[in-house]
């Protein structure tokens, strides 16, 4: 287990130090954005005049650098700052929003995920017969269909015609689980349906592989029955990539989500990071893009652990 | 016309008046062409259609669309539709445009002007109060009107108020505005959507971040981006605010906001897809309004830039463009041809007698002879964002545009910076204009030779001229008349192409009721729907 | 013997096709197999034979892609197998026939504990209740001398050693006392000290439980020791049935005869050139792998035109020295001299005439040649690289070495190494050697993956190119018959160490170094009693004793 | 009852019997679920559910005698030994290669197909189809059949273009990683990981606006984002390469590393990299779709499936069919791709054993 904590402590240094390139990058991205804050927030209403003067307000006319140096120090202090249009500190304006982007995602993925899992096992079992063509043939649809598109798809049948969900996801604290439930059913089905096809043919996959070693040969010449076959003896050596496919999906889930919240109008995260990048409003961009990527290393390193606490060489050392 | 077809046109009209679909004025049109008499069909509006009284009650959930999460309460940040429907909501104005696109009064009783129009006085409200309950007076408004003021005023009604020199109180009800420069039109001014009335501070800056206003409704809760809920205001100071509560939601995806008004999850929405608007429309359940507004599509050219800074260019590229094609396709017929110059039907001292500019391929070619560019490439650039259908629009356009052997190239700019990198930047490019009251506002902002927003970068003499005669110009009929100069001036000289004026398309459920009329300067009603409408 | 029992196992006329190039392919034609209850049957053959494919058909099993042909009969216990259902067939498996495969250690299931795996039969049947049947495993476990038979069924398979997981793997087996045992190579992945103990651990048990068995191998020795009655199989063909005795004594086949004659060949040993530097020198070499080391203060001499052979088992460090000379592994303390000027010891730093001298050549063929790259490319390449032939002289370069590896130029140039067999893969993997000129080849285990006639093959090629090309050769092998034949000195290495070295007359006559006897007392004979008397000799604790010494974990 | 429906269920009760008798398994399982569906689906739907599942059978089945001819056809015109992979290849792989090929024709001949030009505009918006459009108007009242042809042209074009840029990145440096090891490969390893860390479609956004949205650049932004992950694959099947002894035998030979990538190890990977690459392919599609959603995608009037479904997306509310074309036509693509992709997988994993 001493092992496993190095490990995990290793890797969170790495992350903070990507975390720390990140920002750099982000923040001359931002920077090399045509126009700036300034401009964007006045838009078409922009004069020179009340441009110069935006630009001394937000404190734009110091060198980049600068800038970019004084908002680490104030971030390492746990401060993100101002954001530069709304001027309400970042924390208190992604705040919420990250709260229900976690939560579509959670609600999602907890759909998506056990349901993957199974009609991967499931293929495997059947592999080669209508069912796995099927199956083959549906994910592959699902997964090439640009999730909008899913989204109109699923409002048109299940909102617009049929009226059993409601097709706007907008949620209030207010509301009880099962009101939010119902509310955001929708959104959370179109991203179920854009990640379950990655994860089950990659379960179906790493299943299938496993069928040709001599344990599984084995298991089957013990007269353990088909289904037992996969379950017991592949599935459990199956986890790894799975496990990373997952944690990937997972990440998608919460980072890739923007379209999903535009079409459904919900209020998560990611079209708050557009709007943002719109504005050029660094702080929140910054904010946000350094959320989104500490999810994807901290759900990479629990599908690193998770590999590891899956394999029983790692688990039980000799 | 028999009889019996009279009858049941009277009633069709009559329901369809009842319902909202007709205005008074197009009734009237419609009735006496039908064969009624005047005084007949004002009788049988005011008895059959007028009848449908206001109620109170119920709570207004609107869908509006440009909400961002990076709206705010600064009036100066105004921009957005999002805030504009907002400002109006919790906020009021000195004046206001009526349904019928005239101006009337709102926190401002009534005004008077000095006759070289320099100095105005405005006789406040005195039963005007804010949402906390505080009196509104002239120092709120010397406030408010300042906040846009001055070298460090960073808003976007500055230049609006840049020939103001000074704003006094004369009592707690009387404001005195000083400028210095004749303006016949300031009190049209005063309904621009930056120009809120907020409560000042004890140090005489106004206080607009609690978002306390005197409007119609008082905020319960914002979260920007998302959606805005209102509770009426009790102590408003004018009729109307029929409906309970208001729930604004951001709904900007166009789809979302259709679906929304379909499943009645929202009893009304701005901006209807045009593409689905008559799909929409043959909901039961549903009124899509099509309001003819001042909001023009500019398409300007950089007068001193090759090739544009040839006549003969120019107008080759005026009549290379058949605008009814633009109207029908663009925007699905929502939208009213424009004949290069920059003043909408709708807008006072509007000159009707300038015969409308054809598509005419083989004067086109003519005038590019005369140019000696028979081969001429020019681009076009546009973005999705300013108008959906814009860059389509500019694909139509250099359709149109090859048949007079013209090459035009559409080129998509990216929506984000596209007031920053392409406007005013790229020699010529897409623009939009929001509705300004008056000819006079829209020729200072954007063809006055040294306004920093002249986009065609036209010089005229006489236009110059004839604009600041007009300014300070009392009489209305001397005014009107060079209005009219003005404009044949801008059509046959100017570098800007004006395809067509937008119509404001947006949708209620048939539960919400309205007047006879919907003022043409923004989207529900001039964005005053909130406290002049009602469910039936 | 044992003719007046009953059969229990009756296979006629068993045809197994396997489907490959569009067509089915015949891989056993028409063999025919009496088994009776108690019987082991050695079932013997090079691969290809089609053994362990007999071996599964007498599950009713075939591997994907192969079906049993029509006209075949597979009588288990009176039950006609071929028209079975697949259900009834599946309930057979485990609980009345069982498989021992050939790698425990791949056999087993990675993720589970072995008496989990143990008990899955039992319990699938419903034979046993869980700890009853845990107790029973534990009983096995003892039966077959696991040490620790309380607790070692708690362990994982990798906590396992491999001959204990073999022994495992056979009390597995044995969970629902199966009337029939199907041994698939048990111990061809072993060391021969560790076979020792396995073999004896298995023939005790089967004999204890009268199982009936059938036991496949291409080790005659180890059939000797097992099986009541050998079969001898060639190609899907039967060659030969008889009593192990008589067919030892008494082969009648030619292809038997050719089996037994394997062993026979043996080059006179040379003696160390007098004058003169050695060719390879390794110098009190030291290496580690990471923090853990492997080889310590090792030296040798390999002088030119000589064998040396580096005897050991899995562990002992023999394949580390060789990555040591290559370069590849850099040692942390010690050196390697070429004609006596110290090589630097990562091989990026060495120089293309350095390269060029010392040449590999590996065990697994499969994986020293690249599989999508022509023959003729294999060879060619380094005689480009390193002589920078082009064009015909390139190719008659490579006509060349593929006459020296006696394989047919123009038949070959233009295949691609999955299409060949393994020995001919091999001879590929010598003549890429070859094609650098090199003065000295390093061999690592060169036969062990090959047939016994293919392997004396390959050792007979290696001997007349060493004559002709004057090549010096270290041997990496843990197989003694190879090194009786080829070497002329012999290095024994044990846990890194080099235990005794010398001319291989002297390493072959007693008195020997402790391990040294005990790898040439563990090499199966030909004779029937060899293990009986081994183990008589030993005294079966030795056995418990010798394990332990083996284990190094 | 109608002739229709008694024949219907006369002919797949038939069928399955038939199947049964001559004991033709998974024909019978797939001939009796289709009648057990058909009883369901005529109850709850009627004869007019009962006309679509006819004619989706009978989709099928016709897709199934296309890919069978196709695979035929492919099988006589091909030389001998491809012919003979062709032999063996699955009908899903026949309607796969069927699919692209069509594709790949009409990609190359549009202007010649299309029978008119992408960006001209024939009649009023969103006419209906007739004689002269097969699938009626867009939004401009240019032809849609005429822009979905085009779109094949670039859409396909830019997305192949990406998806390669994005391999010869990725799997090159992957690769290279793998046979170097050491500092270049743990450098590279970070620096995949900071890309990957910052989500997609939010990193093209910002790169596009900064480098302006020229197909160029859009095609450069995207293999950037995209050969992180075809690094990642490069990587770890370059990795288990370079532990086979043939690369140790060509090291020690003192081969270079460029030799090591270009002879011994890419030949090996190739596999795995061409499955990556199916799913990658739609991902760009995607990606591109997902783009112009945001206004950043292909410069108009070009055809491109992706906004074209954009454009349209907002009919489906009122189940009108246009946008499902050029999605439908995305969807059959990938799924096209993905078969050949899987069945050369198949044959790749066949020959090792």
């Amino acid at each position: 287990m001493g092992d496993i904590i190095s490990i995990i402590a290793k890797r969170l240094g790495l992350g903070l130090i990507t975390l720390l390139v990140i920002s750099i990058i982000i923040f001359f991205a931002v920077e090399l954005l045509p126009g700036d804050i300034a401009q964007a927030v006045l838009g078409q209403g922009a004069t020179e005049d009340n441009l110069a003067a935006l630009r001394a307000e937000l404190g734009l006319d110091r060198a980049a650098p600068l800038r970019y140096l004084d908002w680490l120090g104030s971030a390492l202090t746990g401060d993100f700052g101002n954001s530069l249009v709304s001027k309400t500190p970042v924390a208190e304006a992604i705040g919420t929003r990250f709260g229900n982007t976690l939560f579509l995602a959670t609600y999602a993925a907890v759909i998506a995920v056990p349901a993957a899992i199974f009609l991967g096992v499931l293929v495997a079992l059947f592999r080669n017969s209508v069912f796995d063509r099927v199956a083959n043939v549906v994910t592959l649809t699902s997964i090439s269909s640009p999730e909008f598109f899913l989204g109109y798809v699923l409002i048109l049948f299940l909102a617009v015609k049929t009226g059993l969900f409601p097709a706007i996801a907008k949620i209030d604290d207010d509301m009880t689980l099962f009101d939010k439930l119902n509310r955001t059913f929708l959104p959370a089905l179109t991203m179920v349906l854009v990640v379950v096809a990655h994860m089950m043919r990659m379960t179906r996959a790493s299943i299938i592989n496993l069928l040709a070693s001599p344990y599984v040969e084995m298991a089957r010449l013990k007269g353990v029955p088909a289904w037992k076959v996969i379950v017991k003896h592949t599935l459990p050596n199956a986890w790894a990539p799975v496990i990373n496919v997952v944690a990937l999906n997972l990440a998608y889930l919460i980072t890739g989500v923007v379209l999903v919240e535009v079409v459904f109008v919900y209020p998560g995260i990611g079209q708050l990071l557009v709007d943002a990048v719109t504005k050029r409003d660094f702080p929140v961009v910054q904010a946000c893009c350094l959320i989104f990527a500490a999810t994807f290393i901290l759900l990479n390193l629990a599908a690193d652990v998770g590999s590891i606490l899956t394999n029983p060489r790692l688990r039980h050392p000799k | 016309m028999t009889d019996r077809t009279k009858k049941e046109f009277k009633e069709l009209l009559t329901q369809d008046a009842k319902s909202g679909k007709l205005g008074r004025r197009d009734f009237m049109r419609f009735a006496v062409a039908a064969g009624m008499t005047i005084p007949l069909a004002s009788g049988l509006w005011s008895s059959e259609v007028a009848a449908a009284t206001p109620k109170k009650g119920g709570k207004f959930r609107v869908g509006v669309h440009d909400m961002n999460t990076s709206d705010s309460h600064d009036p100066g940040t105004y921009q957005s539709v999002g805030q504009i429907q907002i400002a109006h909501t919790h906020r009021s104005y000195l004046t206001e445009i009526t349904p019928e696109n005239g101006l009337g009064p709102d926190m401002a009783d009534s005004w008077s002007a000095s006759p070289d129009a320099k100095v105005w006085t405005f006789e406040l409200n005195k039963n005007a109060t804010f949402h906390n309950g505080k009196k509104f007076t002239s120092a709120d408004a010397i406030a408010s009107l300042n906040h846009h003021r001055g070298e460090k005023s960073t808003s976007g009604g500055k230049a609006l108020l840049s020939s103001v020199s000074d704003i006094k109180a004369k009592g707690d009800h009387t404001l005195v505005i000083e400028l210095n420069q004749g303006s016949a039109d300031l009190p049209w001014f005063l309904t621009d959507y930056h120009l809120v009335m907020i409560p000042a501070k004890a140090d005489g800056t106004a206080d607009w971040e609690s978002g306390t206003g005197a409007g119609p409704y008082e905020i319960t809760s914002h979260k920007p981006g998302i959606g805005t809920n209102y509770k009426r205001h009790g102590g408003w100071h004018r009729e109307g605010a029929y409906f309970d509560e208001i729930e604004m939601v951001g709904l900007n995806d166009p789809n979302a906001r259709q679906t929304a008004l379909i499943t009645g999850d929202v009893d009304a929405i701005t901006s209807v897809d045009l593409k689905t608007a008559a799909l929409l429309g043959r909901n039961p359940n549903i009124v899509v309004e099509n309001v003819p507004s001042g909001s023009a599509i500019t398409l300007p050219m950089f007068c001193d830039v090759a090739p544009f800074d040839n006549l003969d260019v120019r107008l080759a590229l005026k009549y290379a463009v058949d605008r009814q094609d633009l109207v029908d396709k663009i925007m699905f017929g929502t939208a009213t041809v424009g004949n290069d110059y920059h003043v909408s039907a709708g807008m006072p001292y509007a000159p009707t007698d300038i015969p409308q500019r054809p598509y005419d391929p083989d004067k086109a070619k003519f005038h590019l002879k005369k140019a000696g560019m028979s081969n001429l490439e020019v681009n076009l650039s546009a973005a999705d964002s300013i108008l959906p259908g814009a860059v389509d629009m500019c694909v139509l356009y250099s359709e149109h545009a090859k048949k007079a052997g013209i090459k035009l190239n559409a080129i998509r700019e990216p929506n984000d910076g596209y007031w920053s990198d392409v406007w005013l930047k790229k020699p010529w490019c897409f623009v939009k204009w929001g509705a300004r009251p008056t000819p006079d506002q829209m020729f200072t902002l954007a063809y006055k030779d040294d306004a920093p927003w002249n986009e065609s970068h036209w010089q005229n003499k006489r236009f110059n001229e004839l604009l600041l005669m007009a300014k300070a110009e009392l009489d209305d009929t001397r005014r009107a008349e060079q209005y009219r100069e003005m404009c044949v001036l801008a059509s046959d000289d100017g570098g800007t192409v004006i395809p067509f004026f937008a119509n404001f398309v947006y949708a209620r459920t048939k539960k919400v009721a309205h007047g006879s009329s919907l003022a043409a300067s923004w989207e529900l009603d001039g964005g005053r729907g909130y406290h002049r409408w009602w469910f039936a | 013997m044992s003719q007046d029992k009953t059969v229990l196992l009756n296979i006629k006329n068993l045809i197994i096709e396997g489907y490959s190039d569009e067509k089915w392919v015949g891989i056993v034609h028409g063999v025919d197999l009496k088994l009776h209850r108690g019987e082991v049957m050695g079932l013997i053959g090079e691969s290809g034979a089609g053994k362990s494919t007999i071996g599964l058909a007498a599950m009713g099993f075939t591997k994907d892609g192969c079906r049993i042909g029509e006209g075949s009969s597979i009588e288990f216990d009176g039950m006609e197998l071929t028209t079975t259902p697949q259900s009834d067939l599946q309930s057979l498996r485990g609980s009345r026939i069982a498989y021992v495969a050939q790698s425990a250690a791949a056999s087993f299931n990675p993720a589970h504990k072995l008496i989990d795996q143990h008990t899955e039969a039992p319990l699938q049947y419903r034979i046993q209740k869980r700890l009853e049947s845990q107790e029973d495993a534990m009983e096995l476990y003892e039966k077959l001398r696991l040490p620790n038979p309380r607790e070692i069924g708690f362990r994982y398979p990798h906590q396992v050693s491999g001959g204990q997981l073999q022994r495992a793997m056979t009390a597995m087996a044995m969970a629902c006392r199966p009337d029939l045992i199907i041994f698939d190579e048990p111990t061809t992945a072993l060391d021969v000290t560790t076979q020792i103990e396995v073999l004896s651990a298995i023939r005790d048990i089967v004999d204890q439980f009268n199982t009936a068995a059938i036991y496949i191998t291409h080790d005659l020795a180890v059939v000797a020791q097992m099986a009541d009655v050998i079969k001898v199989l060639l190609k899907g063909n039967e060659v030969e049935e008889a009593d192990t005795r008589t067919m030892l004594s008494n082969p009648q086949d030619d292809y038997t005869k050719s089996l037994w004659a394997v062993r026979d060949f043996k080059r006179d040993q040379k003696p160390r050139p007098t004058e003169g530097s050695p060719l390879i020198s390794v110098k009190n070499v030291d290496a580690s792998y990471g923090d853990t080391p492997v080889l310590h203060d090792v030296s040798f001499d390999i002088y030119e035109g000589m064998t040396v052979a580096v005897v050991g088992e899995s562990g002992s460090g023999k394949s580390t020295v060789a990555r040591c000379i290559t370069g590849l592994l850099p040692p942390t303390k010690g050196e390697c001299l070429f004609k006596g000027t110290p090589l630097p010891p990562d091989y990026r730093d060495r120089s293309k005439d350095q390269l060029r001298q010392a040449q590999m050549i590996y065990q697994m063929a499969d994986t020293a040649l690249n599989p999508k790259v022509k023959i003729s490319e294999i060879i060619g390449r380094p005689a480009q690289f390193y002589s920078g032939l082009t064009g015909p002289a390139l190719k008659n370069r490579v006509d060349e070495l593929l006459d020296l590896i006696e394989l047919e130029p123009a038949q070959y140039y233009n295949r691609y190494p999955p299409e060949l067999s393994g020995g001919q893969k091999q001879r590929i993997g010598i003549a890429r050697s070859l094609a650098a000129e090199p003065t000295f080849i390093i061999c690592d285990e060169v036969t062990s993956a090959l047939d016994q006639l293919v392997a004396e093959g390959i050792l007979r090629l290696l001997d007349k190119l060493q004559n002709e090309l004057n090549l010096s050769y270290m041997f990496i092998t843990h197989d003694l018959a190879t090194v009786r034949s080829i070497a002329d000195e012999v290095v024994v290495m044990q846990y890194g160490k080099v235990v005794e070295q010398g001319p291989k007359d002297v390493m072959f006559k007693p008195p020997h170094h402790a391990y040294t006897d005990l790898l040439l007392s563990s090499v199966p004979e030909m004779d029937p009693d060899w293990l009986t008397t081994l183990l008589e000799e030993r005294g079966v604790d030795d056995i418990g004793e010798a394990a332990k010494a083996n284990k190094r974990d | 009852m109608n002739y229709f429906i008694i024949g219907f269920y006369a002919l797949v009760i038939g069928a399955s019997s038939l199947a049964a008798f001559y004991q033709k398994r998974t024909a019978f399982i797939l001939l009796f679920s289709l009648t057990l569906v058909s009883f369901v689906m005529g109850i709850v739907g009627g004869e007019a559910m009962l006309w679509s599942v006819t004619i989706l059978a009978g989709l099928i089945a016709f897709s199934a005698g296309v890919s069978y001819s196709f695979r035929e056809f492919l099988v006589i015109i091909l030389p001998n030994d491809m012919a003979k992979e062709m032999r063996t290849a699955p009908l899903t792989a026949g309607f796969g290669l069927f699919v692209i090929f069509t594709y790949a024709i009409s990609g190359i001949f549009a202007p010649i197909i299309a029978p008119y030009g992408e960006a001209e505009v024939i009649t009023s918006a969103f006419a209906p189809a007739d004689e002269n459009m097969l699938l009626g108007a867009d939004q401009l009242g240019r032809d849609m059949f005429s822009r979905i042809i085009y779109g094949a042209r670039n859409t396909v074009g830019l997305a192949l273009l990406a998806t390669i840029l994005a391999f010869l990145m990725g799997a090159t440096a992957g690769l290279y990683a793998a046979s170097k090891g050491g500092k270049l490969d743990q450098l590279l390893g970070r620096i995949v990981d900071v890309i990957m860390s910052i989500p997609s479609l939010i990193f093209s956004l910002l790169l596009l606006s900064i480098f302006g949205t020229n197909t160029t650049t859009l095609i450069i932004v995207i293999a950037i984002i995209y050969a992180p992950r075809v690094y990642r694959l490069a990587r770890s099947v370059g990795g288990n390469v370079v532990v086979m002894d043939y690369i140790e035998a060509a090291k020690l030979r003192g081969e270079g590393t460029w030799y090591l990538i270009r002879k011994e190890i890419l030949p090996n990977s190739t596999a795995p990299l061409i499955a990556e690459f199916g799913l990658e392919f739609c991902f760009v599609f995607l990606l591109v779709a997902g783009l112009s959603f945001l206004g950043l995608g292909i410069q108009p009037p070009t055809a491109d499936w992706g906004s074209m479904v954009r454009e349209n997306a907002t009919l489906i509310s009122f189940g009108e069919i246009t946008p499902l074309i050029p999605a439908g036509a995305i969807a059959l693509l990938t799924v096209a791709v993905n078969f050949v992709v899987d069945w050369m997988l198949d044959r790749t994993s066949g020959l090792k054993e």
